[in-house]
């Protein structure tokens, strides 16, 4: 097995903005990386919530480095609607597949995965909260723990660990991760989940892994750019 | 001697623009009276239509806000909002509320919003020169519907008062008539409680009110109550609709 | 001794008053008022009962009334 | 650590007007801009504040005129379609001169169009998409920082003037995630609002009435006159424009909001390679920002205005350079974002470069 998954069903949630997306499709290159070329790794994404910046919008892109992206086909890739394809529960049953889900942000957004709590028993899957505490609303622990309750009650499954996605986009230093970290270890002992990785871009990740020696880190190539950006790194403009 | 009977402080001086006999002018003195009586006049916040009670915000001696037309429940909503503790009331005529602005008077009704709406149902549209309103009787002429509304093609009128009183959001609902003394008596009972229910918390309130157009009927002013007496009354029955301190009708 | 007062001025001279009068005291008056209208009055003061169903359906406010 | 947010467009305007003393908000959902009114659904409580989901647009926006009309800081946002609705209550605010802040994340049109982004509404926008002679002041931010920034100053300006302020973003701005910071803007002295209907009690027994009906042609054209006076001081007060590289710049490109974004990375390559290119950005979209046009006109040889649009903006570009240099034209629509490489590559066509 690998530290970042143990099991073949990976479910990326968390509250929206928190950077679930990137986090889905990085975690989905490592298993592609991790299980080899034969491997079929599918990103599935239920992301009903957000409409601009999903997987689906990488589908080429994906598709030539392996991934397989299920998403609504056609017109309604673009549209915002909630139209599940008729595929994913095929994909969460077949032994053969490695699943990413890349789910809406939020509570509401969770709340599809309900939909397929048959097809998800307990112990079949690995249902990460990615967290940034540079977000409104999960900046301190209160908030991360009643996003916790709200997102398994609606989702009707149980998160089984945390990822540190602390980032203010390109202006992210290691610092602001292990600040995260703080958090989160608190958060750890509340609940008793544990931080499964932390995730940051690749310029930063080796100062992070000295910081945050018992972490796994997962290096974020960036897919969810504007137009204007050019770069993995990209900061914005202040 | 004593007063028996004055001008109300909360008209203004002002000669109303309604044409003779028109019972508007009733309706709004009975507005000014309970304003008067309740002695809210320094926190009343009235919505004036578009309509032939455009320019209500003329004649009423506390603040007042005009409105596009049908929307006046939704600005009364955003007056209401910001002054809670103000007393937020509409004057609306058949074609705004029950037609334009049947949206706006549905939702209103439906939040429950602290407003109290009056609703001057005369069948007609008097401003625009008689046109066929959501209200108008089944075979009334009106200058579009010139062979007398059809229902097969034109449809049915509207019983507001009645479609409203099904929402769980309105504290009181009546319909009244200002054709003789006895029941613009009676009127003023109605749009007093609802102004009471509005300062008392209770929810949405609404007085229906039937209403001339001696004008566009082309009736004297007394023929015109008559009609009102003899047509409206059995299409668009009196009574309380809804009142929740005393059960619901029917 | 009951009292009713026209503001004439007011007036438009709809009738309504006119039918709504107990003891049928109202009447329109002969003359017009400065907006055109033939004005109501009384023609018999002593009569009035001091009721003010004429100045309750008048839809301008003419009328007061006194007892 | 900093006071940096990490912020969704869409949240960044609406805590940015919360900042600002906006309690009251009435909205209808629509994409792309529905994470604004639930932003305001979870936080406006928090502060002591006021949500409303209107039955639709047409009665959101009037709500926001009776609640301006009786002096509060209100807003209320949408995109395209629904800002269309909104245009009825727009005139009423324009003529009654109601101070609000209106939001309008556009998507691609026209009617339903697409949930992708676009520059379609700059005619509604600046011309008026309402009946009658007014103008709204339209602010046009291009990263979120800058539209905190707008819409904080926003509510100052709409006060200051009692005219209604829109803020225009598109699908991208309101979507995209930038860190942000809340920051005071520069103080105005803002005149107090006597003249809103909150009952006689609080402003002395002196009558108000909120009202655009003007019905003797003598008085509704004075009125006219008032507000075009109004229009003619906020024209020479409130103009923005953002210049980059235009000090010796020969072509200039004018792009507002993202786009003006991806052109920055366009003229960030040709200035790499050496070419003469420069952006003015318009701001304030209405007024125009003409002051800024008489700064580049002396250097600049050509203009190139690019909008996600069939071209709308270029119409105010050439009445300001008003044929002294020629303009061209560049727009994509249908929701397609240019890259910075077909900006580049008209610019070179321009420029003569092979």
């Amino acid at each position: 097995m690998n530290s970042l998954w143990h099991h073949r069903v990976s479910i990326i949630t968390g509250s929206y903005g928190s950077g679930k997306t990137e986090v889905a499709i990085n975690l989905s290159l490592a298993k592609r990386s991790f299980y080899g070329n034969e491997a079929i790794v599918s990103l599935i994404d239920v992301d009903i919530v957000n409409l601009y910046f999903r997987s689906r919008d990488k589908f080429e892109e994906l598709a030539k480095r392996g991934i397989h992206v299920i998403a609504p086909a056609g017109d309604l890739r673009h549209a915002d609607l909630p139209a599940l394809p008729a595929s994913i529960s095929g994909s969460l049953h077949d032994t053969q597949q490695q699943v990413v889900l890349d789910v809406g942000g939020d509570p509401a957004g969770a709340t599809v995965l309900g939909r397929y709590q048959a097809d998800l028993p307990e112990g079949s899957y690995d249902m990460i909260l990615v967290v940034n505490p540079y977000r409104p609303y999960t900046d301190n622990v209160d908030a991360m723990q009643r996003l916790i309750s709200a997102i398994e009650s609606k989702s009707r499954l149980r998160i089984t660990a945390l990822c540190n996605n602390s980032n203010l986009m390109g202006f992210t230093t290691p610092e602001d991760l292990l600040r995260g970290q703080d958090l989160l270890g608190e958060l750890e002992v509340r609940t008793g989940l544990p931080t499964a990785f932390v995730s940051c871009v690749p310029a930063i990740a080796p100062a992070v892994s000295v910081m945050l020696p018992n972490v796994p880190v997962l290096q974020l190539g960036l897919y969810m750019l504007p137009p204007w950006a050019t770069g993995n790194n990209y900061a914005g403009e202040v | 001697m004593v007063k028996v009977f004055d001008c109300p402080k909360s008209l203004t001086d002002m000669p109303t623009h309604y044409c003779p006999g028109c019972t508007h002018g009733i309706i709004h003195r009975l507005i000014a009276e309970v304003i008067d009586e309740l002695g809210i006049a320094d926190k009343a916040v009235g919505v004036a239509p578009v309509g032939c009670a455009v320019l209500a915000y003329n004649y009423f001696v506390c603040d007042m806000q005009e409105a596009a037309h049908g929307r006046a429940p939704a600005v009364a909503t955003g007056i209401k909002r910001v002054v809670p503790e103000g007393v937020v009331f509409t004057y609306q005529g058949d074609g705004d509320l029950a037609s334009i602005g049947c949206a706006e008077i549905v939702h209103a009704a439906a939040r429950g919003e602290l407003i109290t709406t009056v609703f001057v149902n005369n069948g007609i549209y008097g401003m625009t020169g008689g046109q066929m309103a959501p209200t108008t009787l089944p075979g009334d002429k009106t200058s579009t519907s010139p062979y007398g509304r059809d229902t097969k093609k034109q449809g049915f009128p509207i019983r507001v008062s009645e479609m409203l009183a099904t929402l769980d959001g309105p504290a009181y609902i009546a319909r009244v008539s200002v054709h003789n003394v006895a029941n613009i008596v009676k009127a003023k009972r109605a749009i007093k409680k609802a102004f009471e229910y509005q300062i008392a918390g209770k929810g949405f309130t609404l007085v229906e009110v039937l209403s001339t157009c001696p004008t566009n009927w082309g009736l004297t002013p007394k023929e015109s109550l008559e009609k009102v007496q003899r047509d409206m009354m059995p299409y668009f029955p009196l009574g309380d609709y809804k009142d929740i301190e005393a059960g619901e009708k029917k | 001794m009951a009292k009713v007062t026209f503001n004439e001025e007011r007036c438009k001279g709809c009738e309504l008053c006119i039918h709504v009068c107990p003891v049928k005291i109202v009447i329109m008056q002969k003359k017009f008022n400065k907006r055109g209208f033939n004005p109501a009055g009384v023609s018999d003061m002593s009569k009035c009962i001091a009721c003010a169903a004429c100045a309750r359906i008048c839809p301008d406010v003419v009328i007061s009334v006194d007892k | 650590m900093k006071q940096r947010v990490l912020m969704k467009g869409n949240e960044a305007i609406a805590e940015a007007a919360i900042r600002a003393g906006c309690r009251f908000f009435f909205g209808y959902p629509i994409t792309p801009q529905n994470e604004l009114p639930e932003y305001m659904s979870r936080r406006l409580p928090e502060v002591g504040g006021t949500f409303v989901q209107a039955e639709s647009e047409v009665s959101a926006i009037n709500m926001v005129y009776g609640a301006a009309g009786a002096g509060a800081r209100v807003m209320t946002s949408s995109s395209s379609p629904g800002i269309s609705l909104k245009q009825e209550g727009i005139s009423y605010m324009a003529g009654a001169q109601l101070p609000a802040v209106i939001v309008n994340i556009v998507r691609g049109g026209p009617g339903l169009g697409s949930i992708q982004p676009g520059q379609g509404d700059y005619f509604q926008s600046v011309k008026g998409g309402g009946h009658g002679d007014y103008r709204l002041v339209v602010l046009a931010p291009a990263n979120l920082q800058e539209a905190v920034d707008l819409v904080t100053e926003a509510f100052d300006i709409a006060d200051l003037y009692r005219n209604p302020v829109l803020i225009l973003g598109d699908g991208l701005l309101g979507q995209m995630m930038e860190p942000v910071e809340f920051r005071q803007s520069t103080p105005r002295e803002l005149p107090a609002k006597d003249w809103a209907t909150t009952g006689l009690c609080n402003h002395n027994g002196q009558k108000n009435v909120i009202n655009s009906l003007v019905l003797h042609a003598i008085d509704l054209e004075a009125h006219n006159i008032h507000l075009q006076e109004k229009y003619a001081l906020i024209k020479v007060a409130e103009q923005k424009a953002e210049l980059l590289h235009c000090d010796d710049a020969e072509l200039v490109v004018v792009a507002y909001g993202s786009t003006a974004r991806i052109v920055k990375t366009a003229i960030a390559q040709l200035r790499d390679q050496g070419h003469r290119v420069g952006l003015l950005r318009p701001i304030s979209l209405w007024p125009f920002p003409e002051d800024a046009f008489a700064k580049v006109m002396p250097v600049a040889k050509d203009f190139l205005c690019v909008e996600m649009s069939a071209g709308q903006m270029v119409e105010d570009v050439k009445l300001v350079v008003n044929g002294a240099r020629p303009v061209h034209f560049y727009g994509r629509m249908g929701g397609i974002v240019p890259t910075p490489n077909e900006i580049a590559t008209q610019v070179l066509q321009i420029m003569g470069v092979k």
